[in-house]
């Protein structure tokens, strides 16, 4: 029953192939577009996670009463953000971006606050002993404690940032891979939709391989748990 | 140049009084040693010079100025080496300067060869065994920038040989710039060779019970170990110690 | 796209730039619009239009705040809107009777209403589907009791009468046309057959009340330009289909044709000229809906369509 | 220009509430039938988030092949997934609970895999000398020290799994408050539709709660980092 | 009732050889000593006995078998104390007999008890001072089912009061349940005073440059440190400790 499946609904791979070569020249550019859009709105989405988790963590107090908001901002339906966002911002970018940083900076506040969280005592005791600032003490040792909490964040992050890409051009944009998807698939071409589907992943791919990379290089020299 | 004062201070973690009016003066390039019971307030001692947190009654001065609660005034060993794991080991022995200002690794170097550390500059703390970790953590002490030193129990992991050098090394260094030094020992021979005097802490809850200037002219060299002095302030210190001797609980 | 305070200046040389925004995924209901575009027919009003896509909420709220002058709705939503005060207008019908009916594959043997009895109806789960469906039903002393209502979602049509779905509500020009192409043949109910009622206008394009206050002329130039875009698509479909094709080519080239071959003679029908409403058609769905229960209040038929855009007739 | 904004798009507070009180009888049912979704979402979610995290980190050979599947399984669009679902599965609660468990088990692994990795070197040293089986070291070791970061992953899994429920329902449902949004949303309510958004946050405020009380029982007697 | 062959150990860490050609037997129920300089290589015996990576060369058997690379052979203390943070204390110190069998509370309080740490059950490690964190370590080692019992500086952080009265249990445990007993410590004192035969590690690489059977009779107790012959003894093993008198790189 699982392959009875019939081919308008999932294209055998060959057609699939077969339509990614051919149709090259026509979704290019929702392509790129899409490309720019996930990797604005990834970069403001972990810039702004960034600073709220930094300045909540600097800032206690403030902590307990944002915390909440935060998670409530996770939970505004699109359907009902979206008429808010173009009338707002009209049909630009802003609007997709806003919903890109939306997605994207959350499981980085959360990742990151509890990486602050669980800095070593001892190296926390020594470094209070030494008169390091609170701005020594956070550059020194806070950040880079939490770096693999940071990383496990922004790993999450990059695998949304590409959905909330394809997902922020359903505000309403006249390109990106979210464009071609909704009109291939009310157009029935159901082997177009899986072309995107395809480049869908593998720019996801291409963003988590980069994390990976540089959780490599930023977190080298630390020991592996088997050594 | 620092002189240090110590007054009445008092100390409970929960309901647990740890220290009871412990006072005490640490003068200008003094060398004290502080030794007592397993448990006794040692660390505690420390910690609250370094104003980790307040002590519940009492003042520190450091210079006449009163530092009680401020952090930053002394430089310090802790008694696990809490050296940075994604540090290598010069940019761990400089850690303390850097705090204060730029950090010279040039005299990062020198010290590290002088500790025996030559080759190891640029390996990680878990690449270090127990004793070379101990006196990485020595050396980021003898870089930080402050004038009074706390060291505690610095040397406990090395051998007798390695200790002997870090002792003479650590003489040298605290008469040329003529710190000021507290330094905590389980060793009494240790104590003896270095300090120009020797609190004595009893337990439970702490308070200063003796306080010994001691008598040996310096510079002083392994020969002292020898004297009949020593042999004889030796017992009398392990005399002393032995009042406390129960298990502290 | 925002116009309103620019139109002076634009007036004497530059173009009026107004926006457009569709109901859904363009198709061939938006030909006329696509056409004007392509044909200069707006160039030549004076306007610069933006044709976008609606995303996941429609139009008709970004049409009623005034972030977009135009946009495509259905005489039921329009009403619906109305009746919660929000200032959404008519200004002309895309296609003049409704193409919309209950299909199923004919091996589901449903040839008239009283057949749904005991079938299952894939639907979307608004109450105005089990009006409909029991109005028809009631036609034959039926009742929509004995139908199975199941909530498809954004499921398609086809996806879901490969499932357990017997029956569900479709555009023919679009979805038809594409079962035609894949030689699925459905029994086809149109709403239109079975009561007069339910003759109501979609899709429409609609603007909002402020423009109608503040700009009539551009409204007028609009629809005069999109008229002549639908006339264009009436008179020449295969050349209306290369056109929509080509401003859009992520489109079907092959259900384009055939959707445009259909539907091109139904943009205007009988009627004296593209994109007349009639007040009687208002009132009667209207009616209908208030009388079961679909609206909260009655609706002001005359407030919520105009006909004073279109082209005078030449 | 933000606050001009008609009372049909962004109603005033007091509406909302009054809707929210008058309505309950009519959406009560849809409320009661999305938290059962998302509760037993989130359940199995988290279950199949911590068996495969556990199986990945206990087979590290078998990580590497999949962890950018799991990655993939993240960028499927529900538009696509939704029709093979429903092929598959029908109208029934299944398919919901797929699309739930789907957003609920990825930051479940990448937080939990990253915590595994973080364990510390010295008490493994330990625990291998002492000789505990992979299992101990597992029980013993490594599963509490990774339990802060398990307890990061399910506060954004406990965030998400709300909105999933009512993301889920779009697949076809025929109650539940991703229904009742939707409808009011096409029928111009928009005070219902933000009675829908405010018990959708007042639910996962009230997971997020469970979570966060949870943690502090798991973790009580744990060093905060100020002792 | 267990003993510990090592035959020609050799092992390195990336480029650098650490130890060479190792061989040495630990008799049953036999109380061995193993000293050498800070950096020698003595944790990274106790890490091969106890299976954490295999030597490049050589084998350990114990009672005859072949436990090379085997793990949870031995009972062992670390260097450090390897606390687990979110254990309660009485909770931490089952934990070495929990990964072989029931642990068994009742035992694990007495033992708690002679360690002066009475009251400090259900406290957290963090709330315990360095040597009581020690002691902790040690009790768990000795909860620990295995008669074979590796000890990697137990004390060095105990004052002598403490240090004594565990040396003393130690000896009272080791003789009542004859466990065979490998001891790392850097003072030359304890390692006469508990030990049957002393080990003596070079440096750079390390091999065993002496083995020493100490003649002192059994029971020891306190008078021992006063006797001529004990003074000997510490004076022959300085010096033969002194043959590596620099400071390791
Ligand atoms: N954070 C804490 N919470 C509760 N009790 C504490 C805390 N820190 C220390 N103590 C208690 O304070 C007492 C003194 O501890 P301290 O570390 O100062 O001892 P010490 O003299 O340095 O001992 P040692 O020689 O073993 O290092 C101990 O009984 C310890 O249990
Ligand atoms: N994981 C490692 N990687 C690289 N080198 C290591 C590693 N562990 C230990 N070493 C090196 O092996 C040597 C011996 O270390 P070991 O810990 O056995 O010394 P030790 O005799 O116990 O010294 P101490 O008395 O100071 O504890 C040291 O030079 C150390 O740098
Ligand atoms: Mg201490
Ligand atoms: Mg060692």
């Amino acid at each position: 029953m699982f392959f009875a499946i019939p081919n308008w609904l999932l294209p055998a791979p060959t057609d699939i192939f077969h339509e990614a070569v051919n149709g090259w020249d026509s979704y290019a550019h929702h392509l790129l577009s899409t490309s720019n859009l996930a990797v604005v709105g990834f970069v403001i989405g972990v810039s702004v996670g960034l600073v709220v988790s930094i300045s909540l963590h600097l800032l206690p107090s403030v902590r307990q009463a944002v915390y909440p908001l935060l998670i409530l901002s996770q939970n505004i339906p699109i359907i009902v953000l979206a008429p808010l966002l173009v009338i707002w911002f009209g049909f630009g970018v802003l609007p997709k971006i806003i919903i890109i940083t939306l997605v994207c900076f959350f499981p980085i506040v959360v990742a990151t606050l509890d990486g602050f969280r669980q800095t070593s005592p001892d190296l926390m005791h020594y470094m209070r002993m030494a008169g390091a600032s609170k701005s020594q003490l956070f550059r020194k040792l806070e950040i880079p404690h939490a770096l693999p909490s940071i990383f496990s964040g922004l790993k999450i992050a990059a695998t949304y940032s590409v959905m909330g890409a394809v997902i922020s051009e359903w505000l309403g944009a006249n390109k990106g891979i979210g464009v071609y998807m909704t009109l291939a698939q009310s157009s029935f071409r159901t082997d177009r939709v899986f072309v995107a589907i395809v480049f869908i992943m593998i720019l996801c791919l291409i963003f988590f391989a980069i994390i990976i990379g540089l959780e490599k290089v930023m977190l080298k020299g630390r020991r592996g748990k088997d050594e | 140049m620092s002189e240090l004062i110590a007054e009445s201070i008092t100390k409970s973690f929960a309901d647990k009084q740890i220290l009871q009016n412990v006072s005490f003066t640490v003068k200008e390039g003094e060398f004290v040693a502080l030794l007592g019971p397993s448990g006794s307030g040692k660390s505690t001692i420390f910690h609250l010079i370094g104003g980790m947190s307040r002590p519940d009654e009492g003042t520190f001065s450091l210079d006449g100025k009163d530092i009680t609660g401020q952090r930053g005034m002394i430089s310090y060993t802790p008694q696990n080496p809490s050296l940075f794991p994604w540090r290598t080991i010069i940019q761990n022995v400089v850690l303390g300067a850097e705090i204060q200002k730029k950090p010279d690794y040039q005299t990062a170097q020198e010290m590290l060869e002088k500790a025996g550390l030559k080759g190891y500059e640029n390996a990680y703390p878990y690449q270090l065994s127990g004793g070379m970790q101990q006196r990485v953590a020595f050396v980021r002490a003898l870089l930080s920038p402050q004038d009074f030193i706390c060291l505690d129990e610095p040397f406990s992991a090395l051998d007798e040989f390695t200790r002997l050098e870090m002792q003479q090394w650590l003489l040298n260094i605290w008469q040329e710039n003529k710190k000021s030094i507290l330094f905590v020992t389980h060793n009494i021979e240790e104590a003896l060779y270095l300090a120009d005097r020797l609190l004595i802490l009893s337990n439970n809850p702490a308070t200063i019970k003796y306080d010994f200037s001691l008598p040996f002219v310096r510079p002083r060299d392994e020969n002292l170990f020898l004297t009949e002095e020593f042999l004889q302030w030796k017992r009398k210190i392990y005399q002393a110690l032995q009042e406390n001797n129960h298990i502290p609980s | 796209a925002n116009s309103q305070d620019g139109t002076e200046e634009s007036e004497q040389n530059t173009k009026e730039e107004v926006t457009m925004v569709l109901d859904w995924t363009p198709n061939t209901n938006h030909t006329g619009i696509y056409v004007a575009q392509d044909q200069g027919y707006f160039e030549e009003a004076g306007l610069d239009v933006e044709i976008t896509l609606p995303g996941e909420s429609g139009a008709d709220q970004v049409v009623a705040s005034g972030q977009a002058e135009f946009g495509i709705s259905a005489q039921e939503q329009v009403t619906e809107a109305r009746t919660q005060d929000i200032p959404l207008v008519s200004v002309a019908a895309v296609i003049q009777h409704n193409t919309s009916g209950f299909a199923s594959p004919v091996d589901k043997n449903i040839t008239s209403p009283a057949d749904f009895v005991g079938k299952t109806y894939g639907g979307w789960g608004a109450p105005v589907e089990s009006a409909v469906i029991d109005s028809l039903m009631k036609q034959e002393g039926a009742s929509v009791k004995d139908v199975n209502i199941v909530n498809m979602g954004n499921t398609d049509f086809f996806t879901a009468i490969e499932r357990d779905v017997d029956f569900a509500w479709i555009y023919y020009g679009w979805d038809g046309i594409q079962a035609e192409l894949r030689d699925i043949d459905l029994n086809m109910l149109y709403l239109t057959d079975y009561s007069e009622k339910l003759d109501y206008y979609t899709p429409v394009i609609t603007t909002n009340e402020t423009m109608i206050d503040e700009n009539p002329e551009t409204i007028k130039k609009f629809i005069g330009a999109v008229s002549k875009g639908y006339q264009y698509a009436i008179d020449n479909p295969d050349e209306a289909a290369d056109i929509l094709i080509e401003a859009v080519p992520d489109l079907d080239e092959e259900l384009v044709r055939a959707s445009q071959e259909w539907l091109s003679p139904k943009y205007q029908a009988e009627a004296k000229q593209w994109g007349v409403q009639d007040a009687e058609v208002w009132k009667n769905y209207a009616d209908w809906m208030y009388s079961n229960n679909l609206l909260d209040t009655e609706l002001d038929a005359d407030a919520a369509f105009t006909n004073e855009f279109l082209p005078e007739n030449e």
